[in-house]
């Protein structure tokens, strides 16, 4: 009785606690956060075609007694997710026949747990009672979300092939391409940062960005002007972040890049053959890897969860709390209007064809990051 | 960590590594090969070595075994038919295997310095910083070599890959 | 011989893409600002606004029995329709009026008259071929059901939604 | 506790389940796979000693080096010898071992 | 940046230029390749006028050999001392002035950037050897001399006769160079370096030990080969003449100013290990002798206008060699200096005859200029007249120092030199007299017009130095020239030379053709076809000895031999090859497995 309460004090115990919390409340949180991406995209996207969207799934107030009928139109169709995630549930769940059967069951889980893995690393904010907002804190953050974004492919590449058809498989092979030749242009823009920063602990990243403003606009902090290396280094850093943003565009399957879905060639792309909740965990994934770029460019580029006057959460009593949970805020409401962003770029462009995508991955962006690199590296030599 | 963990690691590592070779599909033993190397880069994670143990992820399974897959997918490999092993070469392959496994324990018994714990580490080190430090300084020629290495290797499958060889 | 599609040469600021990037963003964007304030004209909303005083006269809905002044089905059951349903949504089973009736001139009247409207097409075939012009497609649009039973009209709902169609009919004319 | 010596029959098992796989398999593919088993058996034993021979709070990265060389190596491995597969398998529709005994007198 | 750099590099700038970029645009290169030795030019004057006469050398490390355990590194360095300040002045001038001159020159020609890049390469490599302050230095524009001179000898190379005479030179100065090569690695053996100031500090102790003047015999003579080959001394002056197949401007360039000139500013330049050992000075000095006399009755017997000129400079060259033989270093670099003036004016003389006749260079199809090339005449004539070492032309103080010289040393070499005096003068007037005198023989000749200005500029701005670098107020102020109080010996030089020249114009006044003919003169003493002989014996007695060994030696012992012993091997250990790859697996992990419990139980 003793050890148990004994372990219930312990660190050990406090530590499980805490990350089980926080991995709770963050999974939480992406994942309302994808249902009401998707019905962003949905709105905004009508929006900028001269629509409305999806404007009557409202919650039902009138049944709490609110008779309010004006409301429709500012609460209107945010039940839309709800409604959404029912009916995928409640579909009928279909298996074609001629499917490879355990691997046509295993890819979605794959696909979205990759995603989701990787959140593990993004310090989401600074630190409430003590306890910092990050859920591994490891020292190779951005390798970490690297390796386990590569393990991504496996669910696409098993959903495309156990489909037994040929609009998944080609889509399959599409999208295996074009992810493994973007990873590379991913990883090697984001190595300037880390030469002029010294770290690959996203943490250390971010206490950086909050000691010397953000990467991307190194004039935000309290009270600094930005130093003249600064400056110089800002001028690689745009580069990085410029190909960094295009290849997570491309890594995340979205519009100039969505060859694998395709729609008007490939059907559905990989997951052409899927239905109800096997189709939406791929959704699902999508949209949470959507997330989880939008949280790294946010964390590597514009300061994660710092925002100029607002303390972090440092500080004892309730109102570290307090600023802990409006730091937490920031880094959401920045990955929010990142978001935003994603979805208006998809609805303006074109897709890319084919060899228009691999030409940019492999002659531009690969060589534009590789070139970058030797600038930032001559640029810390003689500057920094 | 905790010998809980390192046995649960070790055991999905060699059981899924049995299962790679028991397979008979080989889409099945191509992942059950990620799955057991992830395990091995648990393990590595377990020795501290955190660099190698992403890199072995970001390597092994986000790229040599996605290759794999694609050529077992290219070549539309069917699962093998159930053969007769011919009994010289299963009686000579398991008896080479067990005098070898044999061996191995034999050794690691008799070897009883690696019987004490591991020594401490410090608290806090950069791990990325420290192997980015040796590759390029101590290990600069050999890191310069592998580059000409990955060029030619790469510059070999193109050729090989080619339909026709003139 | 193939075809060679000619490619058009970028030069430089069409060959990074950026720009292009930035006007088809001013573009959408400049629709969503609009859009915000209101300035753009939205489509219908369609369950609160209706465009039925809008609809033309030649709009063509539901396909109904009429009847005229007196209540009297027009149809004579000759089938016609029946045959000349392109995706066969018409049946028609006909029944022999009694020789001792007022109408007994006629023969014959529908029994059953029933179409499939989650077959039919709005066509208006049925109301062309019609001799005695008992069919006609009114201008109902929302036919909506909950079951396959309720999307099949059958007689009575069609005299229901058909009317009263006013005006001297072949079958009533004594004088032939 | 787990010590050294378990890292390292564990390094061993792995190796003879790779080469059990060499001697075993007759898809040429897995014994490919079985061979990065082996290749990883011994980047185990690597990283083990490299930890153990840790001195001021620090791993011995020599060896953690030598397992940065053999994974890069390993992958330039790889696609040389999925390529010769890959064209082998153009040449003689099999990837059965069994099948290619060209090579003989 | 120091002045003699820019001195140095701007040629090989324009150079890269030429070649990397404006290669279609071939005016543009020839205006980049002027402009660029004009600023040599401009340069060398102002180093001229600013630097001090005394030695002073610019370093940069170059090859340091310390960090490898050798006490040893040699720098790039440029020594600047009254010698090579002279040199440069000649070299830049001179090649100013052919550049300019090549323009109209060259002016229809095709390959007209490749020209000028390389002769703007060919005054970097010469100015290197002018500038060079070490042996290996020097060695390496040695080479590039060579190299630029296949280049621009072989300009025309479609013709069949340019390649074969670039190869010639080429492979002519091969054989010194590696004489050259010898005698640089017999010094630094012997003083444990390259450098000059170093060598000649440590020289004379050296020397001064009785054992060691066969070895600096021995390397005297080493190095002098590369002057043979450079300088075409007399057993490998066979490519000079042939080197004429070149264009006229690349014909003065190597004859008056750079090329052969090399040679003697090299041994001016290293005088103090030739001059430490008398032996070698002594077989200079009859090689230059040798080579003055041979030269000077090959030219009198010769037609091409060009070819006269070539064994004249032939001639010359000897007489220097002979002067640095005669230990006068002073002097010959004094003939060296005047006889690039003259020498160039009489080349470019001779291209704007051989230009107006177009492109006749046989003098038996010429005759009758004087009245259509005034200018050319008179500019010719004084070049003519220096060359004959006539009173009051620069030949004549320039000649009648080297005279002195050799008239002190030995009575034979000093009847030698006048004899090559007086066949001087009488080829010189045979030549002038046939060209420019008598009727036109041609229709070309006989239509002849004078050069355009881009060309007789030159030869104005060239026939006064010719005139006038002879007088010693002129020469003291760039050459440490002895004042000869001797009467003796330029009266009877006077005389031999008068001799030479009325003989001349009795002989050819009015003549058609050649009113005499030596055949063993007119075939040059049959050097060719002696060497032809030579090379041709040895190479079929080499290819037959290396017939037998390759037939028996090697294909019957060795290949066939090794071919069958291996397929025997092989036919016997196939057997192992059963081509179960498996099989194979099995037995080296057994093989493997054995080992370990060999080496872990047994041992």
């Amino acid at each position: 009785m003793n050890a148990i309460l004994e372990f219930l004090h312990s660190d050990l115990f406090f530590m499980i606690w805490t990350t089980l919390a926080k991995s709770a409340g963050l999974l939480g949180v992406v994942l309302g956060m994808v249902s009401y991406t998707v019905y962003a995209e949905r709105r905004v996207s009508s929006l900028m075609q001269d629509r409305l969207g999806p404007n009557r799934t409202g919650f039902p107030l009138s049944l709490l007694g609110f008779g309010i009928k004006d409301w429709s139109p500012i609460l209107g169709g945010l039940g839309q997710p709800i409604a959404d995630a029912v009916k995928l549930l409640l579909k009928e769940d279909f298996t074609p026949a001629y499917v490879k059967k355990f691997y046509y069951w295993i890819a979605p889980a794959l696909g979205i747990a990759a995603a989701i893995i990787s959140l593990a690393v993004i310090p989401f904010g600074s630190s409430i009672a003590g306890v910092p907002m990050v859920i591994a804190n490891i020292g190779i953050g951005p390798l970490f979300i690297f390796a386990i974004s590569s393990l991504g492919v496996y669910g696409i590449v098993l959903a495309g092939w156990s489909a037994n058809s040929k609009y998944p498989f080609l889509g399959a092979i599409r999208s295996t391409s074009q992810l493994i030749s973007y990873e590379l242009a991913l990883g090697l823009s984001v190595v300037p940062l880390f030469l002029i920063i010294g770290k690959l602990n996203l943490v250390e990243i971010v206490h950086y960005q909050v000691q010397n403003g953000w990467m991307l606009l190194p004039g935000i902090t309290a009270g600094k002007l930005p130093t003249l290396s600064q400056i110089v280094c800002w001028i690689p850093i745009l580069i990085s972040f410029l190909v960094f943003t295009i290849a997570m565009f491309a890594e995340t399957n979205r519009l100039p890049f969505d060859l694998p879905e395709a729609e008007t060639e490939l059907v559905g792309g990989y997951h052409t053959e899927y239905s109800s909740m096997k189709f939406a965990l791929f959704f699902l994934g999508e949209y949470t890897a959507m997330i989880t770029g939008s949280s790294l460019i946010i964390t590597l580029f514009l300061g994660a969860w710092h925002f100029p006057g607002i303390p972090d959460g440092s500080m004892a009593g309730w109102p570290g709390v307090l600023w802990g949970l409006v730091n937490i805020g920031v880094f959401f409401t920045k990955v929010f209007a990142f978001l935003i962003f994603f979805i208006f770029i998809r609805w303006t462009l074109p897709r890319f064809r084919y060899d228009q995508l691999m030409k940019l991955g492999w002659i531009w962006l690969f060589e534009i990051a590789l070139v970058n690199i030797f600038l930032t590296a001559l640029i810390v030599a003689f500057v920094h | 960590m905790s010998p809980i963990l390192f046995w649960i690691f070790t055991a999905l590592m060699l059981g899924f590594g049995a299962a790679t070779l028991i397979n008979r599909n080989p889409v099945a033993s191509a992942l059950s090969l990620v799955v057991s190397l992830l395990g091995l880069s648990a393990l590595f994670f377990s020795l501290d070595a955190y660099f190698i143990g992403v890199i072995q992820i970001l390597v092994y399974a986000g790229a040599v075994m996605v290759l794999f897959l694609f050529i077992i997918m290219l070549l539309d490999l069917k699962a093998e038919q159930r053969r007769q092993l011919s009994l010289p070469v299963l009686l000579g392959g398991a008896a080479v295997t067990a005098l070898f496994v044999t061996q191995i324990v034999l050794v690691v018994r008799s070897f009883h310095a690696g019987n004490q714990s591991f020594p401490p580490l410090a608290s806090k080190f950069d791990d990325a910083s420290n192997i980015g430090n040796m590759l390029f300084s101590h290990y600069n020629l050999p890191f310069q070599v592998i580059g000409v290495l990955i060029l030619v290797a790469s510059i070999g499958v193109v050729v090989l890959s080619k339909r026709e060889l003139n | 011989m193939a075809y060679q599609v000619p490619r058009p040469k970028l030069n430089f600021a069409e060959k990074i893409y950026l720009p292009s990037v930035i006007a088809g963003l001013k573009i959408t964007l400049g629709h969503l600002w609009r859009m915000l304030r209101g300035k753009t004209h939205v489509c219908m909303q369609y369950p609160e606004e209706k465009w039925d005083s809008h609809l033309p006269p030649h709009y063509r809905g539901a396909p109904t029995l009429v009847s005229d002044e007196f209540g009297r089905t027009r149809c004579v059951a000759c089938q016609l329709c029946e045959f000349i349903c392109p995706p066969r949504a018409i049946r028609i089973k006909p029944g022999e009026i009694p020789t001792k009736d007022k109408f007994a001139k006629v023969e014959k009247f529908p029994e059953q008259f029933q179409i499939d409207m989650i077959r039919c097409i709005y066509c208006g075939l049925c109301e062309e071929v019609c001799p005695e012009q008992a069919i006609f497609l009114k201008k109902e649009y929302a036919i909506t059901g909950t079951s396959r039973a309720a999307m099949m009209h059958q007689k009575e709902k069609l005299i229901e939604m058909g009317g009263i169609q006013p005006g001297v009919v072949n079958k009533w004319n004594e004088k032939k | 506790m787990v010590t050294l010596n378990d890292y390292l029959l564990v390094s061993g098992l792995l190796f003879a389940l790779g080469f059990a796989g060499v001697l075993l398999r007759r898809n040429i593919l897995i014994i490919f796979m079985a061979l990065e088993l082996m290749l990883n058996a011994a980047n185990l034993s690597l990283v083990a000693f490299a930890r153990f021979n840790g001195t001021n709070g620090l791993p011995n990265y020599n060896g953690q080096m030598l397992v940065f060389f053999i994974i890069t190596v390993a992958a330039a491995e790889v696609a040389v010898g999925l390529a010769i597969i890959v064209a082998l398998y153009r040449a003689r529709q099999t990837t059965n071992v069994e099948d290619l005994n060209s090579l003989k007198f | 940046m120091p002045l003699p750099w820019i001195i140095l590099f701007t040629p090989l700038l324009s150079a890269v230029l030429i070649i990397l970029l404006t290669q279609r645009w071939r005016n543009l290169s020839a205006l980049i390749s002027i402009a660029a030795v004009l600023v040599s030019l401009a340069a060398s004057v102002v180093l001229f006028r600013t630097l001090p006469d005394s030695s002073t050398t610019f370093q940069l490390p170059w090859l340091d050999f310390r960090s490898l355990g050798f006490d040893f590194q040699i720098p790039i360095g440029i020594t600047i001392d009254g010698l090579s300040k002279a040199m440069l002045l000649v070299v830049t001038g001179i090649g100013a002035l052919i550049h300019i001159y090549s323009w109209g020159y060259m002016a229809d020609d095709e390959g007209k950037s490749r020209y000028f890049a390389g002769l703007s390469l060919f005054m970097f490599s010469m100015l290197g050897i002018v500038f060079a302050n070490n042996f290996l230095m020097m060695f390496i524009f040695w080479e590039l001399v060579g190299v630029s001179s296949y280049i621009l000898i072989g300009h025309w190379f479609h013709k069949p006769a340019p390649p074969a005479a670039a190869n010639k030179a080429f492979i002519c100065n091969r054989i010194g160079d590696f004489g050259f090569m010898l005698g640089i690695l017999l010094v630094w053996t012997a003083a444990k370096s390259v450098d000059f100031a170093t060598i000649q500090t440590a020289w004379p102790t050296l020397v001064a030990h009785p054992a060691f003047a066969p070895f600096a015999t021995a390397a005297a003579l080493c190095i002098f080969c590369g002057t043979v080959g450079k300088s075409a001394q007399f057993p490998l002056h066979v490519w000079l003449p042939d080197a004429m197949e070149g264009p006229t401007p690349v014909s003065a360039l190597i004859h008056a100013a750079t090329m052969v000139a090399a040679g003697v500013y090299m041994l001016a330049r290293v005088y103090f290990v030739v001059g430490a050992s008398p032996d070698a000075l002594q077989v200079i000095a009859w090689i230059g002798t040798i080579t003055a006399v041979l030269a000077a009755l090959m030219a009198t017997q010769q037609n091409d206008i060009k070819r006269v000129l070539a064994y004249s400079t032939l001639s010359q060259l000897g007489y220097m060699v002979m002067a640095i033989g005669v230990a006068s270093p002073n002097g010959a670099m004094f003939h060296l200096f005047t006889h690039a003036f003259f020498k160039a004016l009489l080349f470019l003389g001779a291209g704007a005859v051989i230009y107006a006749c177009h492109h006749e260079q046989d003098i038996w199809r010429m005759g009758g200029l004087w009245k259509k090339q005034p200018i050319t005449l008179l500019t010719f004539a004084a070049g003519t007249l220096a060359l004959m070492g006539v009173y009051g032309f620069s030949g004549f103080y320039s000649k009648d120092s080297i005279l002195i010289a050799a008239s002190e040393h030995h009575p034979a070499i000093f009847y030698c030199g006048l004899l090559s005096a007086f066949l001087t003068a009488f080829y010189m007037t045979r030549l002038f007299v046939v060209v420019f005198f008598g009727k036109a023989r041609t229709e070309h000749a006989a239509h002849a017009h004078e050069a355009p200005a881009v060309m007789w500029i030159p030869l104005v701005l060239l026939a006064i130095p010719a005139v006038a670098a002879g007088y010693h107020n002129v020469i003291s102020n760039f050459l440490p020239t002895p004042v000869h109080e001797h009467s003796l010996v330029p009266c009877i030089a006077s005389c031999v030379g008068l001799a030479g020249i009325v003989l001349g114009f009795v002989l050819y006044r009015g003549r058609e053709k050649d009113p005499i003919y030596i055949p063993l003169l007119a075939n040059k003493f049959y050097f060719d076809e002696i060497y032809a002989l030579i090379v041709w014996n040895t190479q079929d007695l080499l290819a037959r000895v290396s017939a037998f060994v390759d037939r028996w030696v090697l294909d019957t012992a060795l290949v066939r031999g090794l071919a069958s012993g291996t397929w025997g091997a092989g036919f016997i250990l196939r057997f192992a090859q059963y081509g179960n790859l498996q099989g194979y697996a099995l037995l080296f992990g057994a093989g493997v497995v054995a080992l370990f419990y060999f080496i872990l139980f047994f041992k």
